[in-house]
């Protein structure tokens, strides 16, 4: 037998474990390296060849162009690691976790006022988009 | 002897940081959160510490994807606020006890927890924002601050169990420590909130004030939650809530409630806050 | 499902490692010594391993000071020999297996082992002397390998009944693993010796053997042996035996012995090597 | 109470606890920085310059100026940091542990030929020097 993950069935999310961890090892790394400013201008000045320096799959570095977070996390990014990128466009943690929901923004900043994402609908997999 | 006299347990959104810093404190979005730590400002310039054991997580700023430890203790002079992409917070670095840490290091190891022992350490918002809303801002922190890093960021972290255990074993250390400091214990993080994917913004109210409720009364059997519960009804990020098992662990099991407060939102993020206690 | 069949024992004296790269095996003072490796290296081409989980200790090569993990298992694909100051050795890089690693971890974290999860680290001669003297010199070394680094180097190391128990979680993560693996496991350092101060070259050749017989008939009662023991018994560097026990942990309570050998000097060092087989 | 260090009767020997460590903590890591071939050439070009770069005390530099390393050890050196110091030296550990013992090197090697220096009397501080 194998190691449990009853996390599986958490509706929209993933948890950064062992073996993410290890599928996303060069994407992190590659997160963490913009926490230099002489880092983030070469990446600002040509994304694509920053990436390449990198050992990433292609789809990673696509997802990082695409700044596509939901396809980052599955592909083992995880988001304190990504969130170098999106300070690096000047964007806030809030703007991020909005993209990944979908959500504009100011609908997303809306539901948090009124005491955020309802857990309702939300907790397993068989009764998620009800929430 | 040193003695751990009180525990303070509080979130630490960097939002929170970002507004203290930037004197946005009296706006009409932060100002009911500013309020919830008054009462708190006023204790702790009563009860003043001499050294604060500040249990908290970095969050991919002193450590990167290469080297995740599980538990980790500073035991150097003193530490600066890390840079976590947008420059430094400008508050005043963080003045450890070498002395302390060192003795607390080599009594949990022999009490068979696998410390990893750190000098240096840049100390990211876990550790500074609670700093910030106790303190506000001095010209510099009134009591050295020895950091206690745990992971939770790489699933697994250490089980509540563990953690509950591991404040046993700090307050063995310190009450084996020949000299007379009043000592504190905070636990950092949490509550809920999950910061990625489609659930971001989750906040369960009812859970996270059921733990506030049981941490005060019953944090033994709070302690044997599983962190599947943690991560399914209080989101991905609310795992951080371990971390205030630690200091419930280093306290009496009966303790004096001396303030509670909860609120949300702090961007994606509820907040609570307690401060318990010894007698 | 991955079992653990076997493991091996060995000290891992740099200066063996000098001897097998600069081809100095054949000369008189090294003779005896490599004559003692003879059967090993018949065993392992006869029980090759599918994977060696491979417990040692780190010589400030890839920890420095600021960094002192007590247990740290290695995740990452591959790892470079260290340049200890004078060049990485002329060795094979180590191939790992990051599927188990990984498993590993989280198994024994659960389990409430505080380990620190690395990626990727550079391997001294605590690791690649002991495969060195198992294997030879080939091209590539044949299976896979984790590190399973342990500090012994700052005061105090793990005890010797948490490295036994650490052993035991190890098992239970192996045959938690949901591929069939022939897994070996080795505990390295020892034997006695101390490589500094006045008393620099104690050797105690009783207390050696009287640790491997009661390593192969009671490892349960040696695994109380205190700290103070190795120490003051078997010199200030003999404390790495210690790490013999996560080995022996892993294994059945009785093994069949099916080599044991034991030599002075090398360089500084007593050397003792023992295999041990479950049935 | 304090942490008991029942370590401290062992006859010539230091042991390299949390309090040593916190003590030598610049020391052991200048130690640790002639593992790079670049640190080893100016150290070795003007020692005493290269030195004053650590926050060391006068006490440590002389030491090390002197490689006097039962001096090193007392004020928080750790030997496998210090073996990058005589390695730079190129020097080897037998030398080096000879030279603490206070031996000649063909003295230290005759007496590990011979079985190595024999516990008795080499146990405790009080039957120290019989041995
Ligand atoms: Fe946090
Ligand atoms: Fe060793």
């Amino acid at each position: 037998m194998s190691l449990d993950k009853p996390y599986r069935d958490i509706p929209g999310t993933t948890i950064f474990d062992a073996d993410m961890a290890r599928r996303g090892f060069a994407l992190n790394q590659f997160s963490m390296s913009l926490m230099k400013a002489a880092n983030r201008e070469r990446f600002k000045a040509d994304e694509r060849a920053y990436l390449d320096e990198w050992p990433m799959s292609e789809e990673q570095k696509r997802a990082v162009l695409d700044r596509d977070y939901n396809r980052m996390m599955a592909l083992g990014g995880n988001v304190y690691f990504l969130a170098k990128i999106f300070s690096t466009d000047g964007l806030s943690f809030q703007h991020a976790a909005a993209t990944m929901t979908g959500m504009t923004q100011e609908a997303y900043r809306d539901m948090m006022l009124a005491g955020g994402r309802s857990p309702r609908g939300n907790l397993y997999s068989e009764d998620s988009g009800n929430g | 002897m040193a003695r751990i006299n009180a525990s303070v347990y509080t979130s630490h959104v960097p939002a929170i940081g970002a507004a203290i810093d930037n004197g946005r404190t009296g706006e009409d979005y932060w100002k009911p959160l500013f309020a919830g730590y008054d009462y708190s400002r006023q204790w702790i310039a009563a009860r003043k510490p001499d050294v604060i054991l500040l249990v908290y997580n970095d969050h991919a700023s002193a450590f990167d994807a290469n080297f995740v430890p599980t538990f980790a203790i500073a035991t150097g002079e003193e530490f600066q606020p890390a840079d976590e992409g947008w420059g430094p917070r400008p508050v005043p670095p963080v003045k450890g006890h070498p002395r302390l840490a060192s003795h607390i290091a080599q009594s949990v190891i022999q009490d068979d927890f696998d410390l990893t022992v750190i000098n240096n350490l840049d100390v990211d918002h876990g550790l500074t924002v609670p700093l910030s809303l106790m303190f506000g801002q001095p010209e510099a922190w009134p009591c050295p601050v020895i950091p206690i890093a745990v992971n939770v960021v790489l699933y697994p972290p250490p089980s509540g169990s563990r953690c509950y255990a591991l404040g046993k074993a700090l307050r063995r250390a310190v009450e084996s420590f020949d000299e007379d400091l009043n000592v504190q214990i905070w636990g950092t993080g949490g509550m809920s909130h999950q910061l990625q994917g489609p659930r971001a913004g989750l906040i369960n109210a009812e859970f996270d004030n059921d733990f506030l409720d049981q941490l005060v009364t019953d944090p033994e059997a709070l302690s044997q939650k599983p962190h599947i519960d943690y991560v399914r009804l209080a989101g991905s990020e609310g795992i951080e809530l371990v971390m205030w098992l630690i200091a419930r662990g280093a306290m009496n099991d009966q303790v004096e409630q001396k303030h509670r407060f909860y609120h949300v939102p702090a961007s994606n993020t509820a907040v609570g806050h307690l401060i318990l206690e010894n007698h």
